[in-house]
Formats: structure tokens, C-alpha cells, sequence
């Protein structure tokens, strides 16, 4: 990963740009408050929060089609709230109150959106990616120009299902875009133990998928290598491999003390804050006053302050709700 | 009426729906130039195109993915996984997704899957490729677990399953293929979790389900020649199983033998016999039996294969032995 | 006489192998740095190096193999799947292979595989990361399952599996990491297949498994301020299964439940009731009764995730609605 | 594939290049042997004949030690026999007698040997490829320099399995060589309808892993490779990936029709024949007489119609061995 960020000039007007700020900050103030808040127990099971890579979510959904899909991992509050996901609606799920976008039956890891075609959170590894290739086949069955992009990890490479998945859709010409966002880790493990050829373009080469290798740490970089995907993708070539370098500031999950990496190494990539370099940018280059962006993480701290007393105020799902949903009768 | 084989019910079953519905199609592996593992799809491929008629690689869980995004993308496709043994490879695909989404997304996406696959052994195929693992998804909340046993319920099934928007899994007996039956002109449906009593009896039910009902009937019609009316209990689905059709017919005779081909031992039939005795309990002259296959690899040798499988002298044996109790 | 959490139990099972037996390494995700999904083998690494701590990429399928192949050629490994929900993507490795190659071969080449895995809910996982699919493995010739439900049991079933030569599957829970017991400093065994009767009553039998052995040791222990004397058999292997002690229970007793995690629908707790009524029949002053999960995919919300498992309550609830029949 | 087979000068001696061609022409004549017991019932269940792939597994196989081991698909026959097995136990195998090689337990896709470490014929598609690492995992555990050679098919590479095998071993340096015998088709499907690269080896290149295609029609030019390729593996360097190129004469199975390709495509093959190629080769160099190929040929003949009388008068497996070999207790 290269040290320094967002050199090309970019054709965006100041609002888009600023609005990539925003979202960025968002999701990065939202996780915060996750963190707290299962801190306190009021969000169980596993929280894999998304601070650092939020350029990735931010940059790459900007450029999809409001009707395109979107699936992605368990680390996945990032691309919901990117999707246009209300913090509310994230928050409520994650307190598990029947208000959430899943009604509190998924969860963190299983954030689900139909409006918004967010076909969901996935939590076994590399397990959403063969129901990916379906929803492509859909469109492609249907001749509807529409796609898929899917976000997962260096690690979910590991799993033969990725390469059966990638080759079906280079094989049909699927409208797949597959985001890999390398932060390096697999939960604790250096993709470098853990593939042979930490080159990961190449395996997308080897199924004869175009790919690029792009800085994941800078929003701009993101969305105009996802520009390039989409324009690709849509125009019926089949799927394209974008690979992120990006860096997962916070353990794996909540419950991991980050054994495995040295506070150095953090620190450099710390340096890197999407958000923060992205911040700067947009003040040097006259796109934003300082002003501007204060006045912005101010009204972000009163929305996500907001979706956690909503969260909080909110009911749990009905004991009747148990049984709902299982089959079609159960409705 | 006309009689028609398993097989040829089967493919009236699919060009139905293919014809029918243009959200159907078909993905499986040989499906297309080779016609089919199974000869099911025979003539498809000419008939419908490639684009209905999809050939897979080799890659049982991206298959499994390309039905279940399918479907929540609002197509109808029908997954064929050769045999029920390489489904093992896409479990994950069917168990933790298809099974899971509607659920989990609080009823946002419906995977209306069917995943058609081939049960059984019998065949001389050996360990790897003689299994029943049809008990396994019928314990999977979210899915539904369809195994017809006659042409008649195979057509009359898909019908009902075609109209699903719930993941099934329809499980068809390798040695059931060149089985024959009548099957109605008219157009009929079988509504999914209705058994059927196949053959009437008062004094011992036989619960049975695939390639056993003909085995279950077969010995019935044995025992009836010496007086002894057995009643044959066809589940023809394993979830949701029709415990009223069973406790009814159970009640009846007061006598239960539950015939299944997979290992006895963690078989399917373990929740059916215990259901019965403990609704039935006070209506039963003995206690539940069960009688499964042996619980062992399938070997290769006929000499040892033809043993593993229950057959009709077993279920004689087994209903003798009851009733000697 | 030391008290040990059932992680550290584990820990010392694990450690005691890999000093006494060079032929034992453990391979699995995120053991080494990590310090163990759970951490359990928190420290080995330093302690025993990468040749016997072996980090393994996110490849379950492969990793199995690793420890399939290596057995078949002498090794002792011990492969740790992090959680049984996941070896769904492993189960052809250990059902089509692992347990059938030692029958296949002739006894030729056998597979000294010890897998260990989690099973069980109530973390707040969710539907994909809160299963209990040990029954399907207690089904399949070939393997063992051992499920051990205390630190006791734990160390000593573990000493008894790494002398094996077959394939077994060691089945931990989740939420009984961090329960605490009584373990014995001196060296003893627990033999593969022998149920333990962990509180002994005369007026209902209970029969369970893993942490369903903790919900009903406490359910016994109220019901036994009212007089009712409930005994608690901890079968501790899923197969074999003690069908004798299970059996000489009941007799005494006269009533069984059958409490289980799992989904109830399909669970190995059939199998358990319907051998229970089978042979006790005449002994039984009622029916033979099953409680297990519910059959939902386990929900995330807390407010409904407590409702799916067995818990003290409902135990109590099931066995005063079978006395009261 | 290259129409002309066998170019290079070759320094093997002549006793060497004449038990190449026997051992081809037995595999030739036992698998005929095969298919007429097939259709007489006494062979039952799937049987896949090598028939056209001899020159593969004769080649590659005559270059490993006799401690190696072997591993394959159901596809298994030739392997067995070129490693050793005799035509005898082979051929009782598929009587399902006791006396074959597997006692009768495995059949035709399930062969076994431990004495010739011929750890076994699997028929599950890249199942085996698994457990293959972990028999190269021990080795390399124990400090020992054997390798592992396993075979498989095209259509084998479709299955992810067959991804975390690769990735694992090039990972870790593990001794195998992987043989994929490129026979243009997994049971109807042809190559280039499952694979979006159908270039093999550059999934190999993929995984940093040293790979050769080569003529698999040519039995030296396969055993020249395999050379190449046990010399990179036995010197600790990791994992080495053949591509084989050839073509299966007969269907999948007895039971394929072969619907799915030409007469012409099988004829242009058929002039290929691996054995035909050799036994003409051999002549025309003066390695071997007409007379000395006709005298091994009746050779074969002889103790193929042995094993067919061996099979014949062996006992089935008594029903007391259906309980053995479940687990060790009851061996
Ligand atoms: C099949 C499966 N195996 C293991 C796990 C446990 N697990 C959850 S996340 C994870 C690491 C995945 O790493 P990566 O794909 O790089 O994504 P990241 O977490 O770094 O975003 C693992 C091993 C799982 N959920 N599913
Ligand atoms: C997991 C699995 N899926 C499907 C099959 C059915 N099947 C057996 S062989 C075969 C084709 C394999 O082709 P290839 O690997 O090229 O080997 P070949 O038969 O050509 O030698 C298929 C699909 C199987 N045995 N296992
Ligand atoms: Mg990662
Ligand atoms: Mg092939």
C-alpha cells in the first residue's frame, strides 16, 4: 500500500466530495457507538466493525445503480449504511429490536435491506458469494443490464467456494463486480500464511477476469477503479475483480485482544485514516472549510446519537415472531 | 391413465414447469449433450435451449448459489445435484443460506429452490455413492424435504412444489427410475405433507417412505395371504411428515414398524417411532419398531450389498418378530 | 483434586497429548497467535512451535484432509474446526472419506483423526453460528462422537480418543468453555461409550448430552425439593451410545425424557426415545418423552434467542406435563 | 494436442522401453477385459475404463519410488496396475471377491494397496485431493523425503476443493505432484464449457506453483516430465502441477452413451493411441522386434484371462465381513 493518498485531480463537484466525507464519517461514528454500546451489553454476539476501510463501502457503492445488489460478509455495517441503510434501522438490528432492518433476527453479521437491494450480510466465509453468481444469473437471465457487487475479505480466498464462484461467473459473463478488501488479515492470520501467492489479482487473472489493484484507503482511488468495473461489468463483459489494500483499524471483533500485530504496524496505518486524509485533502484543495466538516460531525454525532435512543426505545420482536418467517405459511 | 415410468414422470414433471413458467430453468451437472445423469432430462437441452437447460461445472456449492440468488431474484430454478452423496459439498450452501434468508432477513427474500437429488443405494456403487441423507435435511428448519416413492406422487408432487417460494429439497431413488405406475391424465396435485396410506391393513401399520413403500408393500401383500392385514403408511414428504395420517392409521391397528433404507441407527425414522408411541401411547399393543438399513459403509459386493437394505423378508421378519412378542 | 474451567480441561488434554506423542500436531484456524478462537490453545504455539501448532488457512475441506492424509500415513492429528457449524463445508471430507476409508480398503489403511469442534447456541450468533448437527455425524458408520459435558469428562474422554484408531469427532460447547468442575489430579480414563449417571433418582429418567446435561441436573435438583426424584444420565458419547445404562434407568424409573439442543425434529434424541420404548416398553408407566430445540433457526434479538433452547423451566415444565398425563 | 508423438531421443535402455509398452498393452487388454465382464454382470455398479490415458499413468508412475505414494480418482484401474497391483486382485476387486484388492468392500472406484502405497481410488471429483495433502503433510512432518504423486481429471479443477488443495500445498511446501490428466471432458461436458480459462496451468502459475503440459499420448515425454517434476518435488521445493493432454478412447462410464461428441473427434484421436504410437516407434527404432511385441501381447492375453478365471473362482466376502473394518474394534 502506497503511504501517500489521492493524487489524480477529480472531476466531482464539491458536494459529491463532500458527501463521500460524510458517509465516511458516518459509518466511522456509528462504529464507535457499536463499540460502546456492546460494551455495555446492549449488542451481543459478534461485532466486527468496519473503521478503517470505510473508503471502500463509501467509494465503491457511490458509483452502483440504486437497483443493483449489493451483498457482503459479516462485516457488513459499513456497506449497509454506504447503501443508504438508516443508522436507525442498522442500530435497531444490532440491539436486536424488531425494528431492525432484519426485524432482529439477523443480527451485526446479517444485515438484510430489499429497498434497498441489499441482499445481505454473510456469515460464513466466502458463503455469500455462490448466491452472488445467482442474482447475477437472474439479471443476465433477464436481460436486465443491472449488477451485483459483493465485498468480502483476503481471506475468504482461502475457500475453494470462491473459486468455483469465480470461475462460474468469468465462465458465463456474470454482471459481477467482487470487491476484495485485503486488510491483510484473516482474523489473526497474515495473508501471507494463509495463500501462497498473496498476489491477488493473479487468481482473478488465472479465470481470465480483468482486475486492478487499487489504494483502499482513498476514497476517490475506490470509487473511479468501481467506476471502471461498473462501466465493464454493464456493458455485458462479465465480472471484474477489484482488489482494496485497506487496513481494519479495531480487532477482528470485539472479542479479539489483537494479539497478532505490533502497535507499530498500527500506527503506520493509522496514519493512513481514510477518513482523516480524505479531511485534509478537501480543506487543502479548497473543496471544504474546516467549518464544513465540523459542522458535518456535529449533525453525525446527533443522527447516531439518535438511532442509539432509538435503538434503545425500540421493542423486541414478539414471541409470535419466533415462528414467522420460518416458511411462507408462516408469514 | 396412462403408465408411465418414475423417470418419464419425473421429465412430464419438468417440461411442465419449464413449459409453463419461463422463470424455470434447470442447472445441473450432464443435464444437457449427455441427458441427464439419470436420463430425466433426455432431450431437453434440444427442447428448451441452453438457456433453460444450464450445463454446470463440476461445483456443487456455486451451483446450489447460482439457484438460491436465482430465486431470491425472483427466478424459479431447479437444482439438480447428481446424487444426495455429493450434495455433502453443498450443504453449507443449502443448510446456512437457502435454509436461513428468509428468516434472517426478517422476511425480506424468499428462496423459492428446489434442489432435486437422487437417494439410495442398491446400485453397486459402493460406500461413497449409496447413501440416504434425506433424514439430515428433513431435521433443517426453513427447508422442506419432498420424496415421492410411486410416478403418480413424483408428478403430483412437483406440481405442489412448483408453487412454493420456500427452499425444497426433492429426492428421488436411483433404484426407482424404471419403476412404473399409472398416472392420471388430468390434470391432479399432491399437496406437500400429506401422506398417503398406500395399502390398507388393521392389524399392523408400516410407516415407509422412497423405494421402501414398495418393499414395505410387497411385504404386506405376503403377510396378508397368511391373514395378517398390514396397513402401508407412504410419509411422501419427510418435512413437514403427516403425524395425524400416521397416529390415525397407528391407532387403528395398534401395531408400528417404521422402514427406512438409511443406517437405523440416527435415521429419520428414530423421530417418527418416537412421535408414535408417545401421541399413541395408549393405544399401541407393543412398542414401536423400527427397521432401517445396517449400520455400515455400503460395500461393494453383491454378495454383501443385497444384505444392508431392508427387503421384504426383513420387514416380514421384522413385523413376525412384533408380533411374537 | 484440582477445580478447572472446561477450557483449561481441554488445554491440559490437548498439551498432555502433543508432549507425550510426537506423532500429535493440532491444526485448525487462528490456534497459533490468535491463542484459539476460544483459547483454548492459548500459549501453545510458544510452547510447541509451528510444526505441531499449525495455523491453517480459511480452507476447512483441505484442513480435514490434512488430517485424513497424515493419519492414514501415521500422524496423530487433531484438527480443530472453530465451530460445527462450519464443518458443514468439511463434511464430505470427513463423511465420504475420513469415515469410510478404513471399510473401503479392506482395513488396509486406517484414519486416527481426532476433529474437534463447538456446537451449540445462546451466544447471540444468530441462525448460521448457533447449530448442533452433532446427531448427523452420531449417524454415520465409521465415526465416533464424543460430546463430553463437564471438565472431568472432557480430559478424561480426550485421553481415551487420542489412543483410538478411528476418526472422531470431540464435540465441545460453547457456552461450557468457562463452566468450572472438580478434576482429578491422578491420571484416569473415561472409556468411549459409557454413559455416566450424574444424579441418580427413582421416579423419571433423564437422558442428555452436552450443556443439556447442566440444564437438567438443575431442573432434577428443583423437582427434587417437591420429592420428585429425577435421575440424570450424561451419555457422553453419541456413538456408540450406552443403551445399557440408558436402558437400567428407565427400568428402574419407569419415565424417560430426552433433552437435546438440536432442533427437535430429527434429532438424535429419536433415536435415544424410540430404542428407550423399544426395549423398556413393559417397564414404562408412560410414554417415552422428547424435548430439544425449537424448530426455528436459532434468532439473534436476546428477547427470542432465550426461548429456543431447553432451560431449567422448560425441563421442569416437560417432566410435570408427562407426570401429569 | 500435437498430432506427432515421441520426437526426442531417449536414454533409456531397451529392456526399459519394451516393459513401457507391455505394461500399457496390459492395462490396454485388462480394461477390455473389463468391459466384456461388465456385460456379462459380472462386474457391477459405475466402471470408467482409462482405455486412450494408458501412456499417463504408465509414464509418470515408472519414475516414483516404491515408497511413494499414490493416490486417484474412481477412474482408477490404470494406476493400480501400473503401480503394481496385480491383474489379479484388480480383477477380483471387480468381482467384488474377497481376494481383490480391496477385499471386495471397494470396487472399481475404490482401489486400494497399502503394500504398493497405493493409498486408494476416491469417487467423490477432488475428493481425494484433500487427504493427499495431508499423506505429503506427514512426510514432510517426518522429515522424510518421499513425495506423493496424485492423478485426477479436467473437471476435477471445477471443484473449490480442488483450490484449497493447491493453495495449502504450494503454501507449505508440501510434496506432491499434482497429475491432471487432461482428458478434454468431465463425463459430457467439454473442457471449455466449465472452465473460463481452460489454460490449466496458469491456475497452477496462480499458486506459485512450477507447472509442464505436456503430451500425454507419449508415454515418454509424460515420463520425462513426471522426472522433471519428482526431481523439483523430492528436493523440498514444494508441490509441482502436470497437465497432461489425452483423451478417454471409451464413454465416462459403461453406462455413457457418448452423446456429447463426434466420430470424427474420436477418430483423430484414435490414431494417437498411446500403445499403437509406441509399439511403432519402438519398432522403427530398433528397440524391439514385431515378433518380441506379439509374444508380449499373448503374454498379456494369458494373464489377463487369468485374472478373469482368478476372479471367477474367488469366494465372495463372507457376511461376517460386512461388520469388519467399521472401526478398529472389529477388524
Ligand atoms: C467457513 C467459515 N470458517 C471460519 C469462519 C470464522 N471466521 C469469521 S471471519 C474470519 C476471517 C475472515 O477474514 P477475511 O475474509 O479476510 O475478512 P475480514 O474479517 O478480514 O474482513 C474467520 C476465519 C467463518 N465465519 N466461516
Ligand atoms: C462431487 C462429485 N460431483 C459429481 C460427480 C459425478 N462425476 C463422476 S466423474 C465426473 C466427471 C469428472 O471429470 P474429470 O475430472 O475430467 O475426470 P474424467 O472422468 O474425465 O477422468 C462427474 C461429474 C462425483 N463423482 N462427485
Ligand atoms: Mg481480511
Ligand atoms: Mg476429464
Amino acid at each position: 500500500m502506497s503511504t501517500k493518498t489521492i493524487k489524480k485531480p477529480t472531476s466531482l463537484d464539491d458536494t459529491t466530495l463532500i458527501d463521500f466525507y460524510r458517509q465516511m464519517a458516518l459509518l466511522r461514528v456509528f462504529e464507535e457507538r457499536c463499540a460502546e454500546q456492546y460494551m455495555l451489553g446492549k449488542i451481543r454476539g459478534f461485532v466486527h466493525l468496519y473503521i478503517g476501510q470505510e473508503a471502500v463501502a463509501v467509494g465503491a457503492i457511490s458509483v452502483l445503480q440504486k437497483d443493483d445488489y449489493v451483498t457482503t460478509h459479516y462485516r457488513d455495517h459499513g456497506h449497509a449504511l454506504a447503501r443508504g441503510l438508516t443508522p436507525n434501522s442498522v442500530m435497531a438490528e444490532l440491539f436486536g429490536k424488531s425494528t431492525g432492518c432484519s426485524k432482529g433476527m439477523g443480527g451485526s453479521m446479517h444485515l438484510f435491506d430489499a429497498p434497498s437491494n441489499f441482499a445481505g450480510g454473510y456469515a460464513i466465509v466466502a458463503g455469500h458469494l455462490p448466491l452472488t453468481n445467482g442474482l447475477a444469473f437472474a439479471f443476465k437471465y433477464n436481460n436486465d443490464k443491472r449488477l451485483v457487487a459483493t465485498f468480502f475479505g483476503d481471506g475468504a480466498l482461502n475457500e475453494g467456494e470462491a473459486h468455483e464462484v469465480m470461475n462460474m461467473a468469468a465462465l458465463w459473463k456474470l454482471p459481477v463486480i467482487f470487491v476484495c478488501e485485503n486488510n491483510q488479515y484473516g482474523m489473526g492470520i497474515p495473508l501471507e500464511d494463509s495463500m501462497a501467492n498473496p498476489k491477488l489479482t493473479e487468481m482473478a487473472k488465472a479465470y481470465g477476469m480483468p482486475s486492478a489493484k487499487v489504494d483502499g484507503m482513498n476514497v476517490l482511488a475506490v470509487r473511479d477503479a468501481t467506476e471502471a468495473a461498473v462501466k465493464h461489468v454493464r456493458a455485458g463483459n462479465g465480472p471484474y475483480f477489484l482488489e482494496f489494500s485497506t487496513y481494519r483499524f479495531r480487532g477482528h471483533s470485539m472479542a479479539d485482544p489483537v494479539l497478532y500485530r505490533t502497535k507499530e504496524e498500527e500506527g503506520k496505518y493509522r496514519k493512513l485514516d481514510p477518513i482523516l486524509t480524505f479531511g485534509e485533502w478537501l480543506i487543502s484543495n479548497k473543496k471544504a472549510t474546516q467549518d464544513q466538516l465540523d459542522k458535518i460531525n456535529l449533525a453525525i454525532e446527533y443522527i447516531v446519537e439518535e438511532s442509539v435512543k432509538f435503538a434503545d426505545e425500540s421493542p423486541f420482536p414478539k414471541i409470535d415472531d419466533l415462528y414467522k418467517n420460518i416458511y411462507a405459511e408462516t408469514t | 391413465m396412462a403408465e408411465l415410468s418414475y423417470r418419464e414422470a419425473m421429465a412430464k414433471a419438468l417440461r411442465e414447469g419449464l413449459v409453463e413458467d419461463e422463470r424455470m430453468f434447470i442447472i445441473g451437472e450432464d443435464i444437457g449433450p449427455y441427458g441427464g445423469p439419470y436420463a430425466v432430462t433426455a432431450g431437453f437441452l434440444d427442447e428448451f435451449g441452453p438457456k433453460r437447460i444450464v450445463e454446470s461445472p463440476i461445483a456443487e456449492s456455486a451451483m446450489v448459489g447460482i439457484g438460491t440468488g436465482s430465486a431470491m431474484a425472483g427466478l424459479r430454478p431447479v437444482v439438480e445435484i447428481m446424487t444426495i452423496n455429493f450434495s455433502l459439498l453443498a450443504l453449507d450452501q443449502i443448510v446456512n443460506h437457502a435454509a436461513k434468508i428468509r428468516y434472517m432477513s426478517g422476511g425480506q427474500f424468499t428462496v423459492p429452490l428446489i434442489v432435486r437429488t437422487v437417494t439410495g443405494g442398491g446400485a453397486g456403487l459402493a460406500a461413497t455413492h449409496s447413501q440416504n441423507l434425506e433424514g439430515w435435511y428433513a431435521s433443517v428448519p426453513g427447508l422442506k424435504v419432498v420424496i415421492p416413492a410411486t410416478p403418480h406422487d413424483a408428478l403430483g408432487l412437483f406440481r405442489s412444489v412448483r408453487k412454493e417460494t420456500d427452499p425444497i429439497m426433492f429426492i428421488e431413488h436411483i433404484l426407482l427410475y424404471s419403476t412404473r405406475g399409472e398416472v392420471k391424465d388430468d390434470y391432479y396435485e399432491i399437496p406437500i405433507g400429506k401422506a398417503d396410506v398406500k395399502r390398507e391393513g388393521k392389524d399392523f401399520s408400516i410407516i415407509a417412505y422412497s423405494r421402501m413403500v414398495n418393499v414395505s408393500i410387497a411385504a404386506a401383500d405376503a403377510l396378508s395371504k397368511e391373514g395378517i392385514g398390514v396397513e402401508v403408511v407412504d410419509l411422501r414428504s419427510l418435512r413437514p411428515w403427516d403425524r395425524d395420517t400416521v397416529i390415525q392409521s397407528v391407532r387403528k391397528t395398534g401395531r408400528a414398524l417404521v422402514v427406512e433404507e438409511v443406517w437405523q441407527t440416527g435415521g429419520f425414522g428414530g423421530e417418527i417411532a418416537s412421535a408414535i408411541q408417545h401421541e399413541a401411547f395408549d393405544d399401541l399393543d407393543g412398542p414401536v419398531a423400527r427397521l432401517g438399513g445396517l449400520d455400515v459403509p455400503t460395500p461393494y459386493s453383491m454378495s454383501l450389498e443385497r444384505l444392508v437394505a431392508p427387503t421384504e423378508a426383513t420387514v416380514i421378519e421384522a413385523i413376525r418378530k412384533e408380533l411374537a412378542r
